[in-house]
C-alpha cells in the first residue's frame, strides 16, 4: 500500500510564499504539513521538505545566510543524511546554499535590481526530487528575484558541471548567473533547488502550468 | 566590549556594488580606479574576558556575517 | 521660548490657539502643544477638506458604511470582503525618495491589515517631473526601489500603477500607494472602536525612536526656503518587520482576542490613541514610560509624535493578554500593555507616575477646526481640435512619441515588483487593468486612474475622465468597477484657485461615482504640494476595484493572433463636433460594452490612450503579433479621443459583432480598423514600420533613468 | 592612493539590518548586545596629492557613497 508522499513546508520569519507552496503541494495531491522555524522534525517525518521563497529575515546580511542558523535547517541536515528529499525554491535555494547542503552561493543579480520576469529553463539533469520534470525539455516558469545570480569558485564549477549537478539552465540569461544556471542538485542527488518559482505556474490562468511538473 | 568586523567581496566580479560606483564615477571624470564596497558590522558584547569575546566575534564572523565563498572578513577590537 | 515662536514650531496659527484655549479653558500646558499641533494639522483633521468630502457620502448594498475607519469595506457576496485604500507619501519621498515611497507602501499595507483583511495586492500611481530636472533621475530610481524593496519583501504583489512625467512635478513629485486586502468567509473584521472600560491598551510592533516627529505637521505645510531644516524626520521602513506584524496582528484578530486595534501612522501614538477613545466615547490612561523605546534619550513629546514605523495600538480583555503575547512572542514580536480603558471621556497621560495632562479626546479629534475656505471654480475647458494629419504628419508625430518621457515603456517600473507573489496575479501590470483570483473564482479587477494633462485644462472633464476612464478599462475586460478610493494631491488650499479645483474635483468625482454606482469608501488628502508658491496641477488619482463573473478569459492588451478583426467603437463623450459633458450618457455606453462582452469574446481590448489610436495600436502589438490597417480614415490616427475603444475579434464572430453594433448605440461610430498580422505595422501602403524594430525602440525608451535594464 | 570610507546608519534612525542581527543572535543566546551593521568602502584615486585626493573622497563619500540623511560616513587613508 502506497501512502501519500509527506511534504514538509519550512516557515522562517519573512517566508513569504509558504502559503503559496502550501496549496500547491495540497492541489497535487500530496499531504502538506508546516514546520515552524524554531521547532526541530525527526528524519522520519518527511519524505520531503520545501524551503519556499520570500526574504527569509529580511534578507539581511545575505539572503538565507540567518535562516540557514535555525533550529529547522539543523533537523534539515539530519534529513538530508538520512538521504530524504529536499526542495528548495528561491529563498529556499539561497538558504540551501548557505547552510552548506547545495555548492555555490547566490549573490546579487547584475542588473542590481530586483527583476520579475518569465524565463524559460530547460532541464540539464533529472534526480529522483521532482522526478516528473524531463531532461531536456524547456519549461516556462516566472522568476521575483534580486539575489538570483548563481556563482561558485571555478573549482567547485567543474565540479557541479563534471558531475551532472547542473539541474536547470536558462535560455536566456536573466541576472549573471554563472555558466547560465538556475537550479542545481547536490552531489548525492537528494537535494534540489531553484530560482524560479514552480507554484506560480501550476494553474492554467496563472500564465504558464509548467510549474505542476515540479511535484 | 565593542568588535568591529569588517566583510569584502573576494573577487571584483562578485563586487556588483563596487563596479557599479566605479563606472559611474570613472564616467563622471573623477580620477578613480577601483571602488570595492562592503560591510561594516559594529558588534557589542557582553562578556568580561577579551580573548573569549574575540573568540566568539570571529566565529560568528567566520560563520554568520561572512561567506567564505565570496567573502573575507576581519575582525577588530576596539583599540584597533 | 516666546508665544509666537512657539505658534511657528507647532505650525499653529493665533486663531487656532485661541480655539484650543477656549475648548481647554485655559493656556495650553507643555504637552498639551505637541497634541493639538499634530492632531489639528491639516494631515490629521482634514480642516480644509471636511466638508467637502462629505459629498462621497453615497453607498449602496454593498458598501457598508464604516466611515472613520481605516479602510473602506465591500462586500463582494460569497462571503469575501474586501477592504482597500490609497494614501500618498509625497513630501517624504521628495525629501528621500527610497524611505518615503517604502514606508509609504507600509503604512497603507497596515491600514488594511489592522482591519483583519489580509493585504493581497498593492498598485501605485507616481507622478515625475522632467527626468532632467534637478535630483529627478535619483527620485524616480529611489521611489521605485523603494516601493519595490519594501512591497515584495511583505510579500503583497504589485499588480498595477500609472506614472506621469511632467515639469509641473519637477519640485513636487506625487507617490500615491493603494493597497487591496481580503476577508473570507467568517473571519472578524476588526475595527478601531468597540473596547470597553477595563480594557487594556497595548502596544505592538517595532520600538520608538526619534524617526519622523513632526511628520504630520510637516506634511501640511509647502515646501520652501527652509526645507532642508525639515531632513531629520525621515523614517525608516523595515518590510521585515511589517510581514510579521502582519501575521501576527491576523492571527490576534482573527482568534477573536482583540476589541480593537489601529495603525500607528500619521502623529504615531497621539492620533492612535487619541482618535480610539473618541470614536468609542472612552477614556484612556496612556504610561508613556511603559512604550517600548529604542533611544533612552526620548522624551514624552517624541515618545507622542514619533512616526516610528512598524508600530499599532490594540484594547484587549484583560484575561486575552497572555495569549496576545505569546502570539506575538511566537513572530519575535512584543506587546506592551500602556495603560487602559476608563469610562470617564479623558485622556489621561502619565510619565512615571506623574499625570502630564488630562484631556477629552473630543476637543483634539471632533473638535478640530474646521475651515470654508474660499474658492472659485476653475471655468477653463478643454478646447478639442479636430486633428487631420497626412501620412508624412502622422509619422513625424509618431516618432517623435517615443523620446517623450510621456510614452517611455513602463516596464522598467514594474518588472521590479514582485507581481506574482500570493499566486492570485492573473493579469499583471503588462495589463491595464489587473486581475486577482478570488479564492470563489470570480476575479477582481483593479485599476488607477486621474491623467493630469487633461486636469491642467479641463478640471470638470479631468474629474469624470479619472473614474470613467478606469471604469471603462475595466468593461472592455468584462468587469464592473464596484467602488473606488482616491487621493486627492493639491496645492495650497489657502489659494482660492486651488481650493476651487478641489472643491469642483471632489464634487464631480462624486457625480461620476454615483452615476456607475461606484461608491468612493476610502481616500486620502494631500494639500501643499507646493514649491515655492508653485503648486502642482489638480491630480486627485483614483484607485477603482472591479468584479468579473465571466467563466470566458480575460482579454488582453496585446493581439496575441493573426487574422483577428480590429475595431474601434467611438463613444461620443466628449466628442470633436459638440464640447458637451454627459456622464449619464456615458454610463449607457459602458453598459452596452459590458453586454457586447458577454455575446462577443474579445480576444484582445483596450482603451485609447496617450499618442490617440496609433500609438494604442503599438501598445497592442507589443508581443509581436501587429496590425495591417485598412481603413481610409487615417487623419485622426494620433487623437486622443474620448473616448474611442479597440477590439480584436475572430473572423467568425464578426458578422454577429457587426449586427449587435447596428442594433446599438454603436451603430453610426463603429468602424473596422484593420486584420492583425505577424511583425507588421502597417498604416497605409507608403507607411509602414518593421515592427521588430518599433518595440525595441519601445523597450529600450526609458533607458535614461533605468540604464540597461530591459 | 587607498582611501577607505566607513558609512554607518544614523544613530537616532532605526538600523533594521543591525536590529535583525541583533535579534537572531540574541535568541541564539549570544552575549551580544547590540548589532550595527553598515559599509566599508575601498577607494583607490590616482592622484598625487594627498590633501586634493582625501578632499575629493570626502566629497564622494557625502554625495555618493552615502545618503546624509539616514547615514553617516568616516575617510580613513591608508595609513591611518
Ligand atoms: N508605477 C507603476 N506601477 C506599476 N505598474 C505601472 C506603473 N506605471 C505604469 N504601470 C503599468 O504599465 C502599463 C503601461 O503603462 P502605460 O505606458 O501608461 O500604458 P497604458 O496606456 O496601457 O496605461 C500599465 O498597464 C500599468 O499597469
Ligand atoms: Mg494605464
Amino acid at each position: 500500500m502506497s501512502r501519500k508522499t509527506q511534504v514538509g513546508v519550512i516557515r522562517f520569519p519573512g517566508t513569504n510564499c509558504d502559503q503559496d507552496v502550501f496549496s500547491w503541494v495540497q492541489r497535487e495531491g500530496l499531504n502538506a504539513k508546516w514546520i515552524w522555524h524554531r521547532d526541530s522534525f525527526s528524519d522520519q517525518e518527511f519524505d520531503l521538505v520545501i524551503l519556499p521563497g520570500g526574504f527569509s529575515y529580511g534578507d539581511y546580511l545575505r539572503s538565507g545566510a540567518l535562516a540557514a542558523q535555525s533550529k529547522a535547517v539543523e533537523s534539515l541536515i539530519s534529513h538530508v543524511k538520512k538521504g530524504r528529499h529536499v526542495l528548495g525554491i528561491c529563498n529556499g535555494f539561497q538558504i540551501l546554499c548557505e547552510a552548506k547542503l547545495l555548492p555555490g552561493a547566490l549573490v546579487t543579480n547584475q542588473s542590481l535590481r530586483f527583476q520579475d520576469d518569465w524565463v524559460d529553463v530547460r532541464v540539464e539533469n533529472t534526480g529522483p526530487v521532482c522526478a516528473k520534470v524531463e531532461k531536456s525539455q524547456k519549461y516556462k516558469l516566472p522568476i521575483a528575484h534580486k539575489m538570483g545570480r548563481f556563482f561558485a569558485p571555478a573549482d567547485d564549477l567543474k565540479k557541479i558541471q563534471d558531475s551532472d549537478q547542473v539541474w536547470l539552465r536558462y535560455e536566456k540569461n536573466p541576472n549573471g548567473s554563472l555558466d547560465n544556471i538556475a537550479g542545481i542538485w547536490n552531489a548525492e542527488k537528494t537535494v534540489c533547488a531553484l530560482m524560479p518559482h514552480p507554484e506560480r505556474a501550476s494553474l492554467e490562468w496563472m500564465g504558464s502550468q509548467d510549474g505542476k511538473a515540479f511535484l | 566590549m565593542k568588535f568591529f568586523v569588517q566583510v569584502m567581496p573576494r573577487e571584483v566580479l562578485l563586487d556588483s556594488e563596487g563596479r557599479a560606483v566605479q563606472e559611474l564615477l570613472q564616467e563622471k571624470k573623477f580620477p578613480v580606479t577601483s571602488v570595492r564596497v562592503g560591510k561594516w558590522i559594529e558588534v557589542q558584547v557582553d562578556q568580561d574576558n577579551e580573548a573569549t569575546a574575540k573568540k566568539m566575534v570571529e566565529d560568528l564572523a567566520q560563520k554568520i556575517f561572512s561567506n567564505p565563498l565570496i567573502e573575507t572578513f576581519k575582525v577588530f577590537g576596539d583599540k584597533t | 521660548m516666546i508665544f509666537s515662536e512657539k505658534l511657528k514650531k507647532y505650525r499653529m496659527n493665533q486663531s487656532e490657539y485661541d480655539l484650543a484655549k477656549k475648548l481647554v479653558g485655559r493656556d495650553l500646558k507643555e504637552i498639551e502643544w505637541p497634541l493639538f499641533s499634530a492632531l489639528w494639522s491639516e494631515h490629521c483633521s482634514y480642516k480644509t477638506s471636511k466638508n467637502h468630502l462629505r459629498k462621497f457620502s453615497y453607498r449602496n448594498s454593498r458598501t457598508p458604511n464604516i466611515d472613520g475607519e481605516n479602510a473602506g469595506l465591500v462586500d463582494l457576496g460569497n462571503q469575501e470582503r474586501i477592504v482597500f485604500k490609497m494614501e500618498s507619501h509625497n513630501h517624504p519621498s521628495f525629501i528621500e525618495p527610497f524611505q518615503g515611497a517604502a514606508t509609504g507602501v507600509g503604512g497603507i499595507l497596515r491600514d488594511i491589515f489592522t482591519m483583519g483583511a489580509r493585504p493581497i495586492a498593492l498598485a501605485n500611481y507616481l507622478c515625475f517631473g522632467e527626468p532632467g530636472a534637478d535630483r529627478m533621475r535619483d527620485l524616480i530610481d529611489g521611489v521605485v526601489k523603494g516601493i519595490s524593496s519594501y512591497g515584495n519583501c511583505v510579500g503583497v504583489p504589485t499588480v498595477t500603477g500609472q506614472t506621469e512625467f511632467h515639469p509641473e512635478y519637477n519640485k513636487n513629485i506625487l507617490v500615491n500607494a493603494m493597497a487591496v486586502g481580503l476577508l473570507t468567509g467568517d473571519e472578524k473584521l476588526a475595527l478601531s472602536r468597540g473596547q470597553t472600560a477595563g480594557s487594556l491598551v497595548v502596544y505592538v510592533g517595532a520600538k520608538t525612536g526619534k524617526d519622523g516627529v513632526h511628520g504630520a505637521s510637516m506634511a501640511s505645510e509647502s515646501f520652501g526656503e527652509d526645507s532642508e531644516a525639515k531632513k531629520p524626520n525621515v523614517q525608516i521602513g523595515d518590510p521585515f518587520y511589517e510581514k510579521l506584524l502582519i501575521e501576527a496582528c491576523l492571527e490576534v484578530i482573527h482568534q477573536d482576542l482583540v476589541l480593537a486595534i489601529q495603525d500607528m501612522g500619521a502623529a504615531g501614538l497621539t492620533s492612535s490613541s487619541f482618535e480610539m477613545a473618541s470614536k468609542s466615547q472612552m477614556g484612556l490612561e496612556l504610561r508613556l514610560d511603559q512604550v517600548p523605546i529604542r533611544d533612552s534619550s526620548l522624551t514624552p513629546e517624541e515618545i507622542l509624535l514619533s512616526e516610528s514605523q512598524e508600530r499599532m495600538l490594540l484594547m484587549c480583555e484583560p484575561a486575552k493578554f497572555d495569549q496576545i503575547q505569546k502570539l506575538f512572542h511566537r513572530w519575535g514580536l512584543e506587546a506592551s500593555i500602556l495603560g487602559k480603558v476608563i469610562p470617564e471621556k479623558l485622556v489621561k497621560i502619565y510619565w512615571h507616575n506623574e499625570l502630564l495632562t488630562e484631556i477629552d479626546p473630543d476637543l483634539l479629534v471632533e473638535n478640530a477646526p474646521r475651515y470654508d475656505r474660499a474658492f472659485e471654480i476653475p471655468t477653463r475647458r478643454l478646447k478639442i481640435e479636430k486633428q487631420n494629419l497626412n501620412e508624412s504628419q502622422i509619422k513625424e508625430k509618431f516618432l517623435s512619441f517615443f523620446a517623450q518621457p510621456r510614452f517611455w515603456n513602463r516596464s522598467p517600473i514594474y518588472r521590479q515588483y514582485d507581481q506574482r507573489v500570493g499566486t492570485r496575479t492573473m493579469k499583471d501590470a503588462t495589463q491595464s487593468v489587473a486581475f486577482l483570483k478570488l479564492p470563489s473564482q470570480r476575479e477582481l479587477a483593479i485599476a488607477v486612474g486621474c491623467r493630469p494633462e487633461i486636469f491642467k485644462q479641463d478640471v470638470l472633464l479631468g474629474s469624470y475622465d479619472a473614474v470613467f476612464y478606469p471604469a471603462l478599462q475595466m468593461a472592455i475586460k468584462g468587469a464592473k468597477v464596484l467602488a473606488l478610493t482616491d487621493c486627492l494631491n493639491f496645492g495650497n488650499p489657502e489659494k482660492k484657485d486651488i481650493m476651487g479645483e478641489f472643491a469642483l474635483s471632489v464634487a464631480s468625482i462624486a457625480e461620476a461615482a454615483k452615476v456607475l454606482d461606484a461608491p468612493v469608501i476610502s481616500g486620502n488628502v494631500s494639500f501643499y504640494n507646493e514649491t515655492d508658491q508653485k503648486g502642482i496641477p489638480p491630480t486627485p488619482a483614483i484607485g477603482a476595484v472591479g468584479l468579473r463573473e465571466a467563466k470566458t478569459e480575460i482579454p488582453s492588451d496585446q493581439f496575441q493572433k493573426e487574422n483577428l478583426k480590429v475595431y474601434s467603437l467611438q463613444i461620443p463623450f466628449v466628442t470633436v463636433e459638440s464640447n458637451s459633458i454627459n456622464i449619464e450618457n456615458l454610463r449607457k455606453y459602458l453598459w452596452q460594452i459590458l453586454l457586447l462582452g458577454e455575446k462577443i469574446n474579445f480576444a484582445s481590448s483596450k482603451m485609447v490612450g496617450k499618442g490617440g489610436t496609433l500609438w494604442t495600436l503599438l501598445q497592442m502589438s507589443q508581443d509581436g503579433v501587429g496590425i495591417t490597417l485598412q481603413t481610409q480614415n487615417i487623419g485622426q490616427l494620433c487623437q486622443e479621443d474620448f473616448y474611442r475603444v479597440i477590439v480584436a475579434i475572430s473572423p467568425e464572430q464578426e458578422k454577429q459583432f457587426q449586427e449587435l453594433l447596428k442594433d446599438g448605440l454603436f451603430k453610426n461610430s463603429f468602424e473596422l480598423l484593420g486584420t492583425t498580422k505577424n511583425n507588421s505595422f502597417q498604416i497605409t501602403q507608403n507607411l509602414k514600420w518593421n515592427l521588430q524594430e518599433l518595440r525595441m525602440k519601445h523597450k529600450t525608451s526609458a533607458q535614461e533613468v533605468f540604464g540597461e535594464f530591459l
